[in-house]
């Protein structure tokens, strides 16, 4: 399956995935309106951590064998045994929290708005992840993992 | 005195409109320009740290920021300029050398401007190179007078002249002498796997060879300069030749300085030199006080690689550089590299950048005519350096005589390089002249390779494409080849020295 | 009007279309100059009157071991100036107006002279080692650097240029070789683009027995011309032909290649090419090339080289100009056009397209009979024949077949 | 007599999860899947939310409704399973139905428990809170009697999230807690404090120390409960959330070893061949402890009915260890606890705390033998399964304590293999 891939060795902690990525899940799709307007509602589904000059981003890792799905109480964390992708269906998820207290990244938020979970998604829509479209350093990268 | 009268040379310009504080300018200036307020939710700056590299605007997502050169506004005076005001303060306050880095920037003309090229209409047609073969291929190394033959009962011909060792070159490319210490590990990885990728050559400069770097060994030109870092036989034999450095254009007749603050564990096992010690380069080789200890030298190197590697000598463009040249060939280099006025720079005296050495146009072309005059062109490959920037500039330098160039400042910009010429600070925020592991990862190889690689398709395109509307499709017959340059704006002297036409003649 | 001042003028290389046409007996029978002129002037319209010429080969056996200078000057001072270079270097066995036939169609010509000589012994000494070539060489280079109104046109043993102002049929006329007997005739119809026509511009070009007809530009004349620089040749003319005669006297009498071998030096195969070929013959190669940079042959060219033993066609190595080859019985043709080998043989046994950068050849069949013992000895000496095929290689790939035959 | 290769008893997570397991294994294999519940498989969890009003009828799906068709499971629902005979490979119905299986697994889950001596228990009015029929009998119920008030009987998960649903359908709600804090199995004092005033300030009434003595009747239907104390409490509504317990009823006699729940073993099988025991109902092993417990949570259930599964169509799976841990989010403030949360004094267990009260942040570690053991995040609970993770994969974090505190702790600070290992996916224990 695909994955995305942090490769800590080049990630220069700009955060530009978080920014992309917060524009890339708003409502606008516009980075100055989606700040200005969306922000505090809206979370990036990807974290930079930081440590002296080390950093990297996490999202999730679409595992597996997903913590997260076993945990979920609605249904709403599925994965497509196909794809490997593990997908959220916001309409099905009631917050309950079960998949951030079980997720051993902490890739999943709790998007403050809707109260329901927010992960990475891969931007499906778009095609390619606007973390890694915009990652300066190439340091996200999509590696196809032939597990 | 207690304040500073040296005035900041940048304005930094935020779009408040645009900025949305995302803090990006915050975390990639290593000069602590931009800062965040998080009681007024604001970035502020302060612009009198602003180097003007640019890293900033590139990033900010919303295009917010804006930098703009900002000399003081002193009274107008042509003699006494902005620029040299600003530096008469910083010296007065320091007491020191002024410092600069990249190469020369003063107004000079770049001569490579005042040449024009030829080009084929009718009487013999051009070459399409998408269409047609287009040869670059060159080879580096000394060249016998004749191959000699020898002929079996049945006349079947075999050769007798054995070639002396050669570089093979995809293209008459190579990438100048940079070290690791002056530029970082992922910009050296860089330069090395481009250049074993497009089949060409990089150069270690003087800081040694890492032992990471040994696979590239085969696409390495390892140097030998007056600090002999990193010199043993191992790194003599990992490389595809050898190269002593006798000086370069940036600084003519001074040696090198890496601080001890750069000499990390790496660079340390690099350089053969203890963590945290000053690498310090002397402006000779303390072996090389004439022509016949340089001699003596390259047959040491030549025995110590068992004659198979090209042995280079690199100087810099002096005013008799064509006479040097000659006793250099003499003395038995393979290759003689020279490096012009305009070279660039990890560090270098201002005064000394910008007054001392002439242009590689003027030296290569006398270079070029010493050596034919002397019938011994072809004992040794002529390497020009110093400022190339483009493929014209590329032409232009083969067809004047070179063999080949190397370029070093054109390959940073394409590493991400904005010329702020502030090297010598370690603060280099694209991740290129600094070892700070917080600024070095911001140089990924792999994008580093493949920028150069690309480069070097481009300019290698657009030299068979320049070659093609000539009617020539060898680089051979580029190569010295002055019949296809124009002089434009230049005087006879001039003309003369580059032994080129006027335009219209 | 002095037209030999052109050759001192800085000008630029001389750029020309043209028609080339050469024909040899390998028996070495003589043939008198009518065939050749009509074989030229069949290719009328790749001329345009400015500029034709011949050389002819076995015209003088009885002083074929003499050089035969062809002189052309602008006045008598020039002559006497160079007739005193030439006595202080030479013994004279022989000169002579060249006999010519008024023509209205030949105007403006100079003053042709030639003169049968060998240098002098004392001269000689100033060599060391070089041979009587080298001093011919020396000789006619001081001459036509020095001279401002005489110009060398032809220094060779029993061989001689005729060349000047005009379409070739009537400079072919002007200069009766209807009345020389050769074994090898080339000739050339000019169509300078760039330049009006001078007598010395003319084809052939030739130094010592070499001459050399062509059509086509050689974009590489700049490197070439600063390549044989090198070697004490000065390039006066500014003319590539000029170039490829010096090269041919380079690479074949001077560091005695096989005419194969020069030619693959002057149109090397491209790299992708050669790395097809057998391990022995690609290592020549690469070598051939990695030495002989200087003397690759850039541009458009069909050039067919005259000399003592033969004679050979060959063109560049993308084939961007015509050559056409043919043979019936002893006889070879080489020529821009196969109707001007029709012209003069109209039932040839095989006709062919020369490929790029693959040399055609004829040669003497028994070159002792026809140029006597020291001719022989020295075509011996200055390029090493080779048995038929120990470097012809199948048509190098990708380009036009080398032959039909 | 029909016979399957697969039967399913139970049609929650541990079901779903077996279906899953099987299916990853074998394709083809014929599944019948049998449930005393009528309903399609739906998140049990949700009934507070159903009643709550948070989510409709439809959103209670735990799969999307042609899940069994998809995965080619035969579903029997409303069907009871009433006697499982291993000898015989057989299971008998309430409806006297025979299935014969080759693997069986039990799944049946709990069953609530009720106070066995409170008076008025059964009355109208009084009701556990376990299933989707519960939530649609106390909605009626509500209706029907326009009850405005109503008392829970328990201060645990079950209870609060009772509470939580009575309060959005707008009555006034009193708990009582035997316990002198609520949720006192999975939370310490300072969580409980900080719940229970989140709690006071949603306007819901809480009573520790106590529970119900009888429940007051008026015209046969509940009005109220009366304390030990005399105290008494209106209430039209009595919902008794005490707990669960495994429902052993179908397997008593049958030879298959309980104690409190069915015994599993590491690949969840019991101690009789082609059986196995998955979720409420399984007794199984914890990870901490190393021993086996019941720990009656959701993602233990599903994962334990998805490794039976694959164990039960011919795969090796083994069961890693359940860990007892909660997420509540109670009037606005969410709480995420996982393992020992309040360890004993004196047995070498290492607590680290810190707590803002004015943001109602709070973070308490608890570690033994340099390993995390247990935690309680309230507030701000994000990348809570950071933590989980380390408690999970058993990683040393030595050093690492203080940074365990941060509010932005994460995976940078953590031992280089392990982060490897989840940053590909991997999970914790691969």
């Amino acid at each position: 399956m695909k994955r995305i891939v942090a490769k800590e060795e080049y990630c220069m902690n700009c955060r530009l995935c978080e920014v992309y990525c917060l524009v890339s899940h708003s409502r606008s799709k516009d980075l100055i309106k989606a700040f200005r307007q969306e922000r505090g509602e809206i979370v990036p589904r990807i974290t930079v951590e930081r440590l002296g000059p080390v950093s990297f981003a996490v999202q999730c890792r679409h595992c597996d064998e997903p913590a997260c799905v076993e945990a979920c109480m609605t249904g709403a964390l599925h994965r497509d045994p196909a794809t490997g992708e593990v997908t959220h269906d916001p309409q099905r998820c009631v917050g309950c929290w079960m998949c951030v207290m079980v997720c051993p990244t902490g890739a999943i938020r709790r998007d403050r708005n809707g109260h329901v979970a927010a992960k990475c998604d891969l931007c499906l829509e778009t095609g390619t992840p606007a973390c890694v479209a915009n990652c300066p350093n190439e340091a996200l990268v999509i590696e196809e993992d032939n597990d | 005195m207690s304040k500073r009268l040296v005035q900041a040379e940048f304005n930094v310009e935020r779009d408040p409109e645009r900025c949305i504080q995302c803090q990006v300018c915050v975390r990639q200036c290593s000069n602590q320009v931009h800062a965040y307020d998080a009681e007024s939710d604001q970035v502020t700056c302060d612009e009198a740290s602003c180097v003007g590299c640019q890293r900033c605007a590139t990033l900010c997502p919303t295009n917010a920021l804006t930098i703009k050169k900002a000399p003081p506004e002193f009274a107008p005076d042509n003699n006494w300029t902005s620029d040299v005001i600003q530096n008469i303060y910083r010296q007065a306050e320091t007491g020191g050398v002024l410092l600069s880095a990249m190469g020369n920037d003063t107004a000079k003309v770049s001569w490579w401007d005042n040449i024009l090229l030829n080009a084929s209409q009718v009487t013999n047609p051009s070459i399409d190179p998408l269409r047609e073969p287009m040869e670059l291929t060159t080879f580096l190394g000394a060249k016998p007078n004749a191959v000699e033959l020898n002929f079996d009962d049945q006349g079947g011909p075999s050769l007798a002249t054995k070639l002396a060792p050669q570089l093979v070159l995809s293209t008459p490319i190579m990438f100048s002498a940079m070290s690791y210490g002056a530029i970082s590990y992922n910009a050296f990885e860089s330069l090395a796997r481009a250049a074993g990728q497009y089949g060409t050559f990089a150069n270690s400069g003087e800081g040694g060879l890492h032992k990471d770097f040994w696979p590239h060994g085969p696409n390495m030109i390892v140097q030998v300069a007056s600090g002999r870092f990193g010199v043993d036989i191992d790194y003599l034999k990992v490389a595809a030749a050898v190269e002593i450095k006798i000086g370069q254009g940036a600084k003519p007749g001074i040696g090198g300085h890496l601080p001890g603050e750069k000499v990390d564990e790496r660079i340390s096992q690099t350089r053969m030199i203890p963590v945290g010690s000053d690498a310090i380069s002397p402006a000779p080789h303390h072996d090389i006080y004439s022509i016949e200890d340089l001699r003596q030298l390259i047959y040491s190197l030549k025995e110590a690689t068992r004659y198979q590697k090209p042995i280079s000598v690199k100087i810099a463009a002096v005013h008799n550089v064509a006479a040097i040249a000659s006793g250099i060939v003499r003395a038995g280099a393979d290759i003689v590299a020279i490096d012009g006025y305009k070279g660039g720079t990890g560090a270098a005296p201002t005064m000394i950048r910008n007054n001392v050495g002439i242009p590689i146009e003027f030296a290569l072309a006398a270079v070029d005519d010493r050596l034919r005059q002397e019938g011994i062109r072809n004992q040794a490959s002529v390497v020009a350096c110093g400022g190339f920037r483009s493929s014209a500039d590329v032409v232009k330098a083969i067809a004047l005589g070179a063999d080949a160039v190397y370029i070093g400042t054109a390959a940073l910009v394409a590493l991400g390089c904005h010329l702020c010429q502030k090297c010598y600070t370690g603060k280099c925020n694209w991740g290129i002249a600094t070892q700070d592991p917080y600024l070095t990862r911001r140089l990924n190889p792999e994008i580093g390779a493949r920028r150069l690689v690309n480069l070097l398709r481009g300019w290698s395109h657009e030299i068979k494409e320049m070659m093609g509307g000539m009617g020539i499709n060898a680089i051979e017959s580029l190569r010295g080849n002055r019949e296809h340059l124009r002089g434009v704006g230049l005087s006879d002297r001039e003309l003369s020295i580059l032994g080129i036409k006027a335009a219209g003649e | 009007m002095r037209l030999l001042h052109r050759k001192q003028f800085p000008t630029s290389k001389d750029i020309s279309g043209c028609a080339i046409s050469g024909m040899m007996s390998e028996t070495g029978t003589p043939m008198s100059g009518e065939a050749i002129i009509r074989s030229i002037a069949n290719m009328h319209d790749r001329s345009n009157g400015l500029g034709g010429g011949f050389a002819a080969y076995g015209i003088y056996p009885e002083m074929r071991d003499r050089y035969a200078l062809h002189v052309m000057y602008d006045a008598m001072d020039d002559k006497q100036e160079t007739e005193r270079i030439i006595s202080r270097w030479c013994t004279v066995y022989g000169d002579e107006t060249i006999p010519t036939r008024p023509s209205a169609l030949v105007r403006h010509r100079p003053i042709l002279h030639r003169y049968f000589v060998n240098i002098k012994p004392e001269v000689m000494e100033r060599f060391c080692d070089e041979t009587e070539d080298d001093a011919i060489v020396d000789l006619v280079m001081t001459i036509n650097a020095d001279v401002q109104g005489g110009f060398v046109f032809s220094s060779g043993k029993n061989m001689g240029v005729f060349k000047g102002v005009g379409f070739p049929e009537d400079i072919g006329e002007f200069y009766r070789l209807d009345e020389y007997q050769a074994y090898i005739w080339t000739s050339h119809g000019r169509f300078p683009t760039n330049t009006t026509g001078w007598w010395g511009g003319a084809h052939p070009f030739s130094l010592l027995d070499w001459s050399v007809v062509h059509n086509g530009e050689i974009s590489s004349y700049g490197i070439n011309k600063r390549y044989l620089d090198n070697f004490g040749y000065k390039c006066t003319l500014h003319t590539d032909t000029e170039v490829i005669a010096y090269l041919f006297d380079l690479l074949v009498r001077k560091h005695r290649l096989p005419f194969e071998a020069a030619c693959m030096a002057m149109a090397p195969p491209f790299w992708p090419q050669l790395e097809r070929l057998p391990e022995v013959r690609r290592e020549l190669a690469r070598t051939l090339r990695i030495v002989y940079g200087g003397a690759l042959l850039n541009g458009p060219f069909s050039v067919l080289v005259g000399h003592a033993g033969g004679m050979v066609g060959f063109n560049d190595r993308t084939k961007l100009r015509p050559m056409v080859g043919a043979r019936k019985g002893d006889m070879v043709y080489m020529a821009s056009e196969e109707g001007a080998i029709r012209e003069v043989c109209n039932d040839p046994e095989v006709v062919w397209h020369a490929a790029g950068g693959v040399p055609i050849m004829a040669h003497l069949k028994e070159p002792e009979k026809v140029i006597g013992p020291e001719a022989t000895a020295r075509l011996k000496a200055h390029s090493c024949r080779l048995p038929a095929g120990a470097w012809q290689e199948a048509p190098r790939a990708g380009r036009a077949a080398a032959s039909v035959q | 007599m029909t016979s399957t290769k697969y039967l399913i008893i139970g049609n929650s997570a541990a079901g779903v999860g077996c279906v899953e397991g099987i299916r990853q294994t074998d394709p083809t294999g014929e599944i019948t899947l049998l449930a005393k519940e009528t309903e399609h498989a739906y998140s049990r969890p949700l009934i507070t939310y159903l009643l709550g009003g948070k989510v409709d009828e439809a959103g209670m799906a735990y799969r999307p409704a042609d899940f069994y068709v998809q995965q080619r499971v035969k579903t029997m629902l409303g069907v009871e399973a009433a006697k499982v005979d291993p000898a015989a490979k057989t299971v008998t119905c309430a409806d006297g139905q025979v299935i014969g299986y080759e693997k069986l697994l039990i799944a049946n889950g709990g069953k609530p428990i009720t106070p066995p001596n409170l008076p008025g228990a059964d009355a109208p009015g009084v009701f556990t809170f376990t299933t989707w029929g519960d939530a649609r009998a106390i909605e009626q119920y509500i209706a029907a009697n326009d009850v405005k008030e109503a008392v829970v009987i328990g201060g645990g998960l079950i209870g609060l999230k009772s509470v939580e649903a009575l309060t959005a359908r707008g009555l006034k709600v009193t708990v009582l807690e035997l316990a002198p804090r609520i949720l006192a199995v999975t939370l310490d004092q300072d969580a409980s404090d900080l719940l229970a005033g989140a709690l006071a300030s949603a306007g819901v009434k809480l009573l520790t120390n106590t529970t119900a003595q009888r429940v007051d009747l008026e015209n046969g239907k509940a009005a109220g409960v009366t304390l030990p104390d005399g105290q008494k409490i209106a209430a039209g509504l009595v919902i008794l959330a005490i707990g669960v317990l495994p429902d052993l009823s179908l397997v008593a006699g049958s030879g298959i070893a309980t104690e409190r729940g069915i015994l599993a073993d590491e690949r969840l099988a019991t101690n009789v061949e082609g059986v196995y025991a998955a979720g409420d109902v399984a007794q199984a092993l914890e990870l901490l402890s190393g021993e086996r417990r019941s720990i009656p949570i959701w993602p233990n259930a599903y994962r334990q009915g998805f490794i039976a599964g694959v164990n039960m169509a011919g795969g090796d799976k083994v069961y890693e260890g359940g860990l007892a841990m909660n997420s509540v989010e109670i009037c606005g403030l969410a709480t995420i606890s996982a393992g020992i949360t309040s360890p004993p004094e004196g047995q070498g267990y290492q607590v680290l705390t810190k707590l803002d009260p004015k943001t109602k942040n709070y973070r308490k570690l608890v570690l033994k033998d340099h390993h995390l053991v247990g935690y309680v995040l309230v507030g701000d609970v994000d990348r809570a399964g950071i933590i989980t993770g380390l408690i999970k994969g058993r990683v040393e974090v030595k050093g690492l304590e203080e940074k365990l505190l941060a509010p932005d702790f994460g995976l940078i600070s953590l031992p280089a293999m392990h982060r490897e290992r989840v940053t590909a996916g991997l999970g914790v224990w691969s």
